[in-house]
């Protein structure tokens, strides 16, 4: 018998996503952003989200159109403002969603620690401004730093160029980013793949996220451009 | 302290035996690390209902046999630095990427031989305390694998138990052990004692009990 | 506080002449992280004397220029989301990865925007204490680098000053900002005060230290 | 000007190394160890070094013939056994070298830790272990782990397959191991690479090591194979 985490059904790749669920979205800003998963989510129903990504939504397609349907409770991220990131500001200005704002470097290392097995580390980062407050502080070599905590999923939400059936994945340019590292933390890690491809062509010197890190997979070949989603007014649902 | 006569140790499995035992307690899509040794026969048992992933910690994914003498390419290498092959769908990755998929519990067992057991799940296996200390990866292993499966004779050669109340060796890792195969006995580590979870036709479970500190239970 | 009447606003350096200074004091080979915004400008000025590797946070190294309508690849931005280029010898990596540049301390320069800068070095150009909070990689950079430039009008358009003894806004970072270049002057901040490296020549030492808290020297 | 760090001569290479510098040595076993850089190293002939690497050396070539020339004072590493290791073995028996074992994962951590500017993490392994013992214990979520610091480097010597100008690196299969953390963690990272190309021919998706964490490079077109060097009886000097 072989390994193959290959999906053909959405239903079927997000068939674990449950109600209060913390779910981690890969990409920064457009690149990298699994939008078709999370439409999937959507469709799906999941509520009470906490979401762990980089930004919090642009317009109405994906994280944005999640956050619309107000499927979200909570986002941890390093920026959530976007040119048309409307969903979210809405409801943050009604005071319906809650947000934890984390410096982008530690947010992504804090993630890399929970796939690493690192319960905590100490940064520099944000010592001696707001973002610091209530964090356990500890001298090094006479300088300052502050204690901050892995930051665990229960799923990844990843998007991929390439995978093969073992979940072996390379990213495009920049779309990289978050994706290996929230790869690595989640329990449960689901990936839109441009093209699946047979284990043959998958170059051993090129894999960055192994499969190892890879509980499903589903090939969308055709994935929305946010950029040009938001300028012709797509929404979703 | 167990001793038993040299005369009076019983047969029990062999090692191909007890690694066939472990190989079918692989489930299907498991990934594994084994350990040097002793635990690299396991890989020889897998049957063909099921594909297992090996990780060698010095960073590669999907390990394969060892090379032909023709194939050997000493840039590709295990963890025992054993020329070995890479199949279909492996992967390289430095050592840190490697130790966090150990330590960020992503290993699904690895299976380790032992010098001594506690029955609390202690392990001793990298020091006998004389010579010069060295660890490897043994204590990255027993600390983040998900499973951590021993596989070793009962007694030593002396007829000393190695299934102890408390280490007497430097340890490898505190309450990390969770089954022990031995040559008598397939034995899970609980909050009570040894579970025996199968026992050699050889072996009544009194002899097991005399060749066993600390609880032993069926 | 300082508060001139707008009025008596002198003018100072364009940003292009800021940016070319900024330029000029990038040494050849440099790593540097160019802030969102006006920052950006600097590259333009970099003299063929010298070849500087630009660092965008979400894991580029070696960012080129904005790439013509029909090359744009939304893949490949810069971390102001804009579309860019990557020059040979560039290369990708992920965040974590890209922020062991910034916080390992191998980016020479990053040149960043203020809203307020103290005379002990800290720096708030983050957040005005006003909407949705937004920090992004902001606080890394200045924790990180191994020089922080500041590239900033000495001004508010209402006449007040960025230059001060405390910040009122929420910090970035405390004591990280290396060099403050205005329109009115190249500061350097040490131990004790704006040390004046250049003026401009429109701006008598008295001018600025009417316009500048905390101790100004030469 | 175009940035350049390629040396053609050794001694340029390792024209900075110093008494008492701290040394990371890249390789795990034969494969990715920079023998030759090693044997610069006897050339230049550097005293009281600390050497951080996985192993002690192997026979009397590479860091096994650097310990022999006693240059290094001190070893830290998580295996310092070797089939053919006598010079460590012969130097730590007689009590001429120090040794600090750390478990392989823990030294590979704080390796990049210190390339990723974090001066301390928390990690289970060795928890309850004589190699915890005087190390801080910290709780999180209801278990114990120690914390363990950043481990800094004044030059690290590496081996790559390729490089370029720049100092973008790509290795060989399982010769990647210990060389990129070492690279991060070090203020001079020193290569050898087999083969020297032009930039357009470093794939930006596929370099391993970015070429900022580079300072030289020098080719070594046909580097000595261990296994082979031992077996004919190579020594150096």
């Amino acid at each position: 018998m072989q390994i193959n985490k290959v999906k053909e059904k959405m239903t079927d790749l997000l068939s674990d996503v449950f109600d209060g669920a913390t779910i981690m979205v890969g990409g920064f800003g457009e690149a990298g952003s699994p939008i078709e998963l999370l439409h999937g989510l959507i469709d799906h129903g999941a509520k009470n989200l906490t979401i762990i990504a980089n930004n919090a939504g642009n317009g109405n397609v994906g994280l944005g159109a999640l956050i619309g349907q107000k499927q979200v409770k909570k986002v941890i991220c390093s920026f959530p403002r976007s040119p048309k990131g409307i969903t979210f500001a809405d409801q943050y200005n009604k005071g319906e969603i809650e947000l934890e704002v984390v410096p982008q470097g530690t947010l992504a290392e804090r993630i890399r620690a929970a796939g690493a097995g690192i319960p905590g580390f100490y940064t520099a980062t944000a010592v001696g401004t707001p973002l610091a407050e209530g964090k356990e502080e500890k001298i090094f070599n006479g300088k300052k730093y502050i204690l901050e905590e892995a930051l665990h999923a229960d799923f990844a939400l990843i998007k991929a160029e390439v995978s093969d059936r073992y979940g072996n994945l390379v990213y495009n340019k920049t779309a990289r980013n978050f994706n290996p590292i929230m790869s690595m933390a989640a329990k449960n890690t689901l990936v839109q793949a441009k093209e699946i491809v047979q284990p043959n062509f998958t170059n051993p010197e090129h894999v960055i996220t192994p499969g190892i890190f890879v509980q499903k997979i589903i090939e969308v070949k055709e994935p929305i451009i946010e950029t040009i989603a938001i300028e012709e007014g797509l929404t979703y649902p | 302290m167990i001793n038993i006569n040299s005369n009076n140790i019983l047969k029990g499995w062999d090692r191909n035996t007890i690694a066939e035992k472990i190989a079918n307690d692989l489930p299907h899509g498991a990934y594994v690390n084994l350990g040097i040794g002793m635990p690299e026969l396991v890989s020889q048992y897998i049957k063909d209902d099921r594909e297992i992933i090996y990780h060698s910690e010095n960073g590669l994914l999907g390990m394969g046999p060892s090379p032909n003498e023709n194939e050997i390419d000493y840039d590709l290498i295990n963890a025992g630095k054993k020329p070995v092959t890479i199949l279909p769908g492996g992967s390289f990755c430095h050592h840190a990427d490697s130790f966090s998929m150990i330590r960020g519990g992503h290993i699904d067992y690895c299976v380790l031989g032992a010098m001594e057991i506690s029955v609390k799940g202690d392990l001793a296996n990298w020091s006998t305390g004389k010579g010069i200390p060295a660890v490897g990866g043994a204590m990255d292993l027993v600390a983040g694998a998900k499973n951590v499966f021993v596989m070793t004779q009962h007694l030593t050669k002396e007829g000393k138990s190695k299934l102890v109340k408390e280490c007497s060796l430097p340890l490898t890792g505190a309450n990390v052990v969770s089954r022990v195969y031995s040559d008598y006995a397939v034995m899970q580590i609980t909050d009570i004692g040894f579970k025996v979870l199968q026992l050699n036709t050889n072996i009544t479970l009194d002899y097991l009990k005399s060749v066993t500190e600390g609880n032993v239970y069926q």
